[in-house]
């Protein structure tokens, strides 16, 4: 890791010199050895600098998906001219960024991106609930995970403390980006089939379904973290903040209200969410929200062939596209469980 | 739950039907006087493509009991494409309701054409029966509206 | 508010007093009453005074279906100075008061229902229409006495027309028959002159051996393109002698006129009168084109109008109205070989025996057997060859030609030769039509034809006859036939070009590819799509008499549409919330008319003026299907008259 | 036209039993037009039909056409409108047959036949036996 | 190419010929065949009445079996593959069918029609291919001129059978040529030969079968091939006795050359 922190430093910073690009959008520390937060960069000092919180840092708290800071980040000036980024994007960022060039809210020649290699990023929360309290340092070695706190330390196997999105991760091809650092496509952990959560659900009987869902979302707050994490909200007005909408939010509702939200959002997305996890990620209540995204996509691979947002931007997604022999809407009476 | 004299449960239901072949069907099980439940409330679109999956949510969450959409059969919708892309919408949708636990017979697609009438009337006397047989839907349904209209 | 009696049609169960009375109150109503008839002349000046009196901005009629009435309301609106598109019905007739007999509950589903159309009027805004021109040119897609009648009535009231026929020759299929009922006069010698001026007129261009290749556009304003298919003869300068078809040495092609009946030459005229006269070559079967070595055409061509280069062409047109008359064939019969259709040539199809019966046709006129030419003694006809059948391989419909022609077709026979014994097996005889039944009678009484009640189960063909088995169901047996030659009435469907042309029109079609009519009697000649008018078969079997009829008729509604200057467009279109647009064209994917574009357009958001990539509806083009709006994910596009909140509105309105 | 309450039910039974939708007969009589073994029944295909449709099933039920139908289906395959007419007569044999001892062919009967056939009997092969079990017993 | 292999009674007595002849050839022809374990007279006659369910319960057996080593069913008598692809279709298209045979016989899971049923002639066309057969045909039967007899139950009702165009059939013909004969139409081939009706009225037989054989040799056969042990009987014993009736897969093991034990030694 160290040694692509400092391939990813060298490249970015000859970028910003040479002045090909204007910023770069990275990785600083954050308060604690695992909160790291995305990061502008203008000046190559700036990037390489090691001091306390400065400089580009690149590790497996570097889970934070980069892509959508591209919209802001490429936006013209007064003159209607538009800024270069670099980005860093690790495999699953690369198609989210695919899939904000395929509608246009970043355009590619604005764009310097850079693959970065990934072997899986940590779960801080995963690391907690084995006993680390009052974390000081994390560090990474191989296939182990090396944790000290103030009382105590810690080896963990990498595979244990792996994020939930991760643990699920489609691949490591990088999408439409200008080069690559690192690299290495084989995923080296023990992954799972990521739409076992999906059928784990759908294995329930409608009753189980309806409790398992009212207990996930009965614990929204309406914080807006999984929209505003979404490469794929990316409206410049969303439909929940529009009093015009006739869905705008209704801040205080009963609990289960929420659903409404999360159902809207998640068709919203469908046929475009590219799979990124992020929504489940950044969500400070937990609710499994990829496991509605997934349950489309799982849908629509089944009906309609298979289909990954952001892996052909000249594709046509599969709610904008359609077969004249597909499936009709009565094949979900044929599934089993309940009336 | 809404009870008429007779003790029996009555649904409401929404259905919404495109102008050019379901509304017109409906017309035509009109005009031929057939019968079937006045729980069902027709609203008119100009075509299934016009209906949002939203429209349909919105309509559980008022406290509908089901949710019936009717359109042109596939290769006859008046706009060439609409019900193409109403059909993949509402099989997503419909997919998405069952995964929550929403019961599958709240929700229904039937491509009906202006000719007929016998078919629609047919249609939504099976639905509603099925609705009804439901009874109420109080799981989607948002009773913080309901009481503030009241 | 206004309520609907119509007579007792929605009184008698629909209690209009107390629907008025609930809707009195609702918000933004001011006036709220009731009447008998609310179309007639007399209501509707009453909603004139009210509009003025009480300074109404918008209407809501409780009334019969909007498809019914909805222009009529419209139009009293905006005689009382009102934006018509302020006008909202709710439909307490066709969906409420003669689908329910219990009267209290159909009432209060006629309130709910008001209430949905008061909530829709609330969010209603006024609306303006927009204008286009009309070209004043009309395509006739078909060249048979359908769409030749068409073309011949509209030319005739000054107006451009061209007719595409996919064949080499305009006449279609009335080109092959020898006579026509009822009076039997000669099919020939009716048609020809109507060709003759087709091909005459100034204001009728023909393209035959030519295809619509695809149709952009709306109703007043279609652009359509036309392929020319390469004839390999150049039209200007080919003088018709005929001496290519003489000399051309590949002459074993079947030809189509004939129905496989006699051989053609490659480079060919389908008949004598065919029109223009100008032989095509069918590069399949030219021996030139398939090996190289020949050019015995061009040769002989003394003109020097043969042209083996000459490639397809594609012409672009402009039209204010299309008219489809594509016509017909007879279904094939591989499935139908209980009849051994296939397994013997002495089993023909009426169509084939018009041509043994026709003087100009391969066996100038003798009705001889295909196998051994030799004079038939024993004829039998079977009715109802795959039509009204509900079976895979055939048409649920009446055909409705066969049972004259064949009537015909046996009186003909006995006539000219009285030698034979002629047997007719029908299912039902139908005749409705002037001097129809008459002529059958005749069949039965003057020429002693054998009409049996009865299908036919099998045909052996055997020792050189058919056997044939059936049953008469009024005898009460089965009868063996031994008969010499067995003409089959095969179904008609319509010509499979029509499928694909019914896509390009956006015209709908019936579950067996005819096209749909607008209304089944009221505007039988107009399909629902604006601008799209039909004419003969395509729309459903007919005879030469209705088929003429309805050519009639669709020519006076293209001369109707024609004659106006201007077209008021519909103002339900799509529209776009620019500040909310996300430029993210999907809208722009499902859009079927290529109605929506994307621009680089200043945008004020929030005080914040950007350069954005926005969409932009071209509201002449939009139709107003609203895949757009649902596809949408930030609900900038909206559509006009249905819009999110107004569809909602009557969604809280009914579940309230 | 008056009919008995019971033959009402038959007729129904028998439609329910058959499959057949007499409805949709057009009388065309295309299955007595098909039909190999005409000659040999009192009752014919088409006949079985409307007289399913008009529930008079007591003639059907004395027919000796029950016995003469081969299962042939060329009716059944000729019929323009799905009515199934083979599927009807066999119905009606069903029906005749259900009550206890009303066995056409009885294994004490066999043994006649077989001598009838003299020496040929021994060629008969085993699915001719139990085609004519099955379409004669129960 | 391995299937499971539903003999049926006949086959197993009188009509040996017709099933040592069939697994003769299809071991030259790369095709494994394997009888099912314990098979039961499908009953010889498809019971029309939709609520007789014992009489379809040997062939839902079978189907089952098959379905469980993960084959197709192969058939060879008329009579068992018309009884079996029509219960296999009456389990795929009648839920209340399907429901009480399933209940019947308890499979470990419920059957609902997953078997495909394949006559031995479907297999030659689709599996094998008439065009490879007459490649590996050793002994091509030159100068005969065959009437292929196809009779009631491999057509007919075609909406289930689904075997070939059912008044104008042409897979036997073309396995005739591909044998390196000449196919001989003629229009009786798909009428019914007396069948069941030999035992009690052998009248009736010998008029259809007589009909049947006539029409064949008038149209210049010099034999008849069929599929059906009660054809190939009734043509035999009731028809005029001009022509001599075999067994398909007799011809078939000819031309390819198969030794076989008592069917060749027939002289015809």
């Amino acid at each position: 890791m160290q040694r692509i922190r400092g391939m990813m430093r060298d490249r970015a910073a000859e970028m910003l010199r040479s002045g090909s690009v204007s910023k770069v959008l990275g990785w600083e520390k954050g308060e604690f050895a695992y909160d790291e937060t995305p990061a502008i960069f203008t000046s190559a000092d700036e990037l390489c600098s090691d001091n306390e919180l400065g400089g580009l840092v690149y590790d497996g708290f570097s889970s934070a998906m980069l892509s959508k800071y591209l919209i802001n980040a490429t936006k013209k000036d007064k003159e209607g001219k538009a800024p270069k980024a670099l980005v860093f994007l690790k495999p699953c960022d690369s198609y989210s960024f695919a899939h904000l060039l395929k509608e246009r809210k970043v355009e590619r020649e604005n764009v310097y991106a850079v693959g970065v290699e990934c072997r899986g990023m940590l779960d801080i929360e995963k690391i907690r609930l084995k006993g680390a309290k009052s974390i000081k340092s994390v560090e990474e070695s191989g296939d182990s995970v090396n944790v000290s706190s103030f009382t105590k330390d810690y080896t963990f196997p990498r595979g244990e403390v792996l994020l939930e999105k991760c643990v699920t991760c489609k691949g490591l091809d990088f999408k439409y980006c200008d080069e690559v650092i690192g690299g290495g496509n084989e995923i080296n952990w023990n992954r799972l089939d990521r739409f076992a959560g999906v059928e784990m659900i759908e294995e329930m009987t409608p009753e189980e379904r309806f409790n398992f869902w009212r207990g996930e979302l009965s614990r929204c707050i309406r914080c807006n973290a999984c929209r505003n994490a979404c490469p794929v909200c990316s409206c410049n007005k969303c439909v929940f903040d529009n009093t015009d909408s006739g869905v705008q939010s209704k801040a205080n509702a009963d609990s289960f209200e929420e659903n409404m939200f999360h159902i809207i959002r998640a068709f919203h997305v469908a046929g475009r969410c590219t799979d990124c996890g992020e929504c489940s990620r950044v969500c400070p209540r937990n609710i499994p929200l990829q496991l509605l995204n997934r349950k489309f996509i799982k849908d629509i691979d089944a009906l309609y062939g298979e289909y990954q947002a952001g892996e052909d931007i000249e594709q046509k997604s599969p709610l904008t596209d359609y077969q004249f022999g597909d499936a009709e809407p009565s094949v979900i009476y044929k599934r089993g469980g309940g009336v | 739950m809404p009870i008429d004299e007779k003790g029996t449960f009555r649904p409401k239901i929404v259905a919404f039907c495109c102008n050019w072949c379901s509304y017109a069907g409906a017309d035509l099980a009109g005009s031929s006087r057939l019968n079937y439940p006045a729980d069902i409330k027709i609203i008119r679109v100009p075509c299934s493509c016009r209906v949002n999956p939203l429209f349909m949510l919105r309509a559980f969450q008022r406290g509908a009991d089901g949710v019936i959409m009717c359109g042109c059969h596939p290769g006859d919708c008046h706009y060439t494409s609409g019900n193409y892309f109403a059909r993949r919408r509402m099989t997503l949708l419909f997919g998405m309701l069952d995964y929550l636990g929403i019961e599958k017979g709240r929700t229904r697609v039937e491509w009906v054409s202006a000719a007929e009438g016998q078919k629609f009337a047919g249609t939504m006397n099976q639905f509603a029966e099925t609705v009804k047989s439901l009874g109420e839907c109080r799981r989607i349904e948002d009773l913080r509206c309901k009481e503030s209209v009241g | 508010m206004f309520v609907c009696w119509c007579g007792s049609n929605i009184a008698a169960t629909v209690d209009v007093e107390a629907v008025t009375e609930a809707v009195r109150t609702e918000p933004g109503v001011v006036v709220a009453t009731n009447s008998q008839y609310m179309c007639s002349e007399g209501w509707q000046s009453s909603i004139r005074n009210a509009v003025a009196e009480h300074k109404l901005t918008g209407i809501v009629v409780c009334a019969c279906s909007p498809r019914m009435h909805e222009p009529t309301f419209r139009k009293a609106a905006a005689a009382a100075g009102m934006n018509p598109y302020m006008v909202e019905i709710a439909n307490i007739r066709e969906q409420c008061s003669w689908i329910h007999k219990d009267k209290p509950e159909a009432t209060e589903k006629a309130i709910i229902l008001a209430r949905a159309a008061v909530a829709k009027l609330n969010l209603d805004k006024p609306l303006t229409a927009g204008e286009s021109p009309v070209t004043k040119r009309a395509l006739v897609i078909g060249g048979g006495i359908a769409g030749i009648q068409t073309a011949l009535d509209i030319a005739d009231a000054g107006y451009e027309v061209d007719i595409v026929e996919k064949s080499p020759t305009i006449g279609g299929k009335m080109a092959m028959l020898d006579k026509t009922f009822p009076t039997l006069d000669c099919s020939a010698c009716i048609l020809t002159p109507k060709m003759v001026d087709a091909a005459a007129a100034e204001k009728i261009s023909l393209y035959t051996y030519s295809e619509v290749e695809s149709v952009k556009g709306f109703v007043g304003n279609f652009t359509v393109e036309i392929r020319k298919h390469a004839r390999s003869v150049n039209s200007e300068l080919c003088t018709g002698c005929g001496v290519c078809m003489e000399k051309c040495p590949s002459k074993k092609t079947k030809s189509e006129f004939n129905q496989g009946l006699s051989n053609r030459s490659a480079i060919y005229i389908p008949f004598a009168q065919a029109i223009p006269n100008v032989p095509v070559i069918d590069r399949e079967a030219c021996i030139k084109f398939q090996t190289g070595k020949c050019g015995v055409c061009e040769k002989v061509c003394t003109a020097k109008a043969v042209d083996y280069e000459q490639q397809d062409e594609i012409v672009t047109k402009q039209y204010g109205a299309i008219v489809a008359a594509t016509g017909f064939n007879p279904i094939k019969l591989d499935n139908f070989d209980e009849f051994a259709y296939s397994q013997s040539p002495d089993v023909i199809t009426s169509l084939e025996f018009e041509r043994l019966c026709n003087a100009a046709g391969p066996t100038k006129g003798h009705v001889v057997r295909p196998s051994d030419h030799e004079e038939p003694k024993t004829i039998v006809f079977v009715q109802c060859v795959g039509s009204r059948s509900t079976v895979d391989c055939g048409k649920t419909y009446c055909s409705k030609i066969c049972c004259m022609y064949t009537a015909k077709h046996a009186m003909l026979l006995r006539e000219k030769y009285p030698g034979t014994e002629v047997y007719v097996f029908y299912i039902d005889v139908r005749t409705p039509g002037k001097s129809f039944d008459e002529f059958y009678r005749r069949a039965v009484e003057e020429y002693n034809v054998h009409y049996v009640k009865g299908m036919v189960g099998k045909v052996a063909p055997e020792d050189g006859h058919l056997r044939v088995q059936a049953s008469d169901l009024i005898a009460d047996k089965q009868i063996i036939i031994d008969a010499d030659l067995v003409v089959l009435a095969p179904a008609i469907e319509p010509d499979p070009s029509a499928r694909a042309l019914g896509t390009m029109l956006t015209a709908s079609m019936d579950t067996n590819d005819f096209f749909t009519e607008a209304h089944p009697k009221l505007r039988p000649v107009e399909s629902p799509t604006a601008g799209i008018f039909l004419s003969g078969v395509c729309q459903g079997p007919k005879d030469i008499p209705d088929t003429v009829a309805q050519a009639g008729a669709a020519a006076s509604k293209v001369i109707g549409l024609l004659s106006k200057d201007k077209l008021i467009g519909n103002p339900c279109v799509a529209e776009c919330n620019e500040p909310l647009c996300n430029g993210c064209s999907a809208c722009e994917l499902v859009c079927p008319y290529g109605a929506i574009t994307y621009e680089e357009k200043p945008v004020f958001d929030h005080g914040v003026r950007e350069t954005r990539r926005v969409a932009s509806v071209n509201e002449a083009l939009c139709q107003g299907c609203g895949a757009c709006t649902v596809t949408c994910p930030s609900g900038a596009m909206d559509l006009k008259g249905f819009t999110n909140l107004q569809i909602m509105a009557e969604v809280d309105a009914i579940c309230r | 036209m008056p009919v008995h309450v019971d033959e009402k039910k038959w007729a129904a039974d028998i439609t329910l039993s058959s499959g057949a939708n007499v409805k949709k007969c057009m009388k065309c009589g295309k299955c007595s037009g098909a039909c190999p073994n005409y000659a040999e029944m009192d009752i014919h295909p088409h006949k079985f039909v409307s007289m399913i449709n008009d529930c008079d099933v007591s003639a059907l039920l004395a027919s000796k056409s029950i016995w003469k139908c081969l299962s042939c289906f060329a009716c059944v395959e000729r019929c323009p409108r799905d009515v199934k007419p083979a599927n009807i007569i066999e119905a009606v044999r069903t029906r005749v047959l259900a009550p206890q001892g009303q066995n056409r062919l009885t294994p004490e009967g066999l043994p006649k036949f077989i001598k009838d056939l003299g020496e040929d009997a021994e060629k008969i092969p085993q699915q001719l036996l139990a085609s004519a079990f099955r379409k004669y017993s129960r | 190419m391995k299937f499971s292999y539903f003999p049926g009674c006949t086959l197993k007595t009188k009509a040996k010929e017709l099933d040592s002849a069939a697994r003769g050839a299809a071991e030259v022809l790369g095709v494994e065949i394997e009888e099912l374990d314990e098979w039961q007279c499908c009953g010889a006659v498809y019971p029309l009445a939709r609520d007789e369910i014992a009489t379809r319960l040997s062939a839902a057996r079978a189907l089952i079996d098959a379905k469980r080593k993960g084959q197709d069913l192969l058939t060879l008598c008329s009579a068992c593959h018309h009884v079996i692809k029509r219960v296999n279709d009456d389990m795929k298209t009648d839920a209340d069918m399907r429901g009480k045979v399933n209940n019947y016989v308890q499979p470990e899971a419920p059957y609902e029609g997953e078997t495909r049923v394949v006559h031995y002639l479907e297999m030659l066309r689709d599996n094998v291919g008439f065009g490879e057969i007459k490649k590996l045909v050793t002994n091509p039967l030159k100068d005969r001129k065959i009437g292929a007899y196809y009779g009631c139950m491999l057509l007919r009702p075609s909406s289930v059978m689904s075997f070939d165009n059912p008044e104008n059939p042409r897979i036997i013909e073309d396995f005739i040529s591909a044998i390196g004969a000449e196919p001989v139409i003629y229009p009786y081939r798909n009428e019914c030969c007396g069948g069941y009706l030999a035992l009690e009225d052998r009248g009736i037989s010998k008029d259809m079968s007589s009909r049947v054989m006539r029409s064949a040799a008038k149209a210049g056969a010099d034999s008849i091939i069929t599929a059906c042990p009660l054809c190939l009987y009734n043509l035999n014993e009731n028809g005029t006795g001009e022509l001599p009736v075999r067994y398909f897969t007799e011809l078939l093991a000819e031309a390819l050359g198969v030794k076989s034990e008592g069917g060749l030694a027939r002289a015809c």
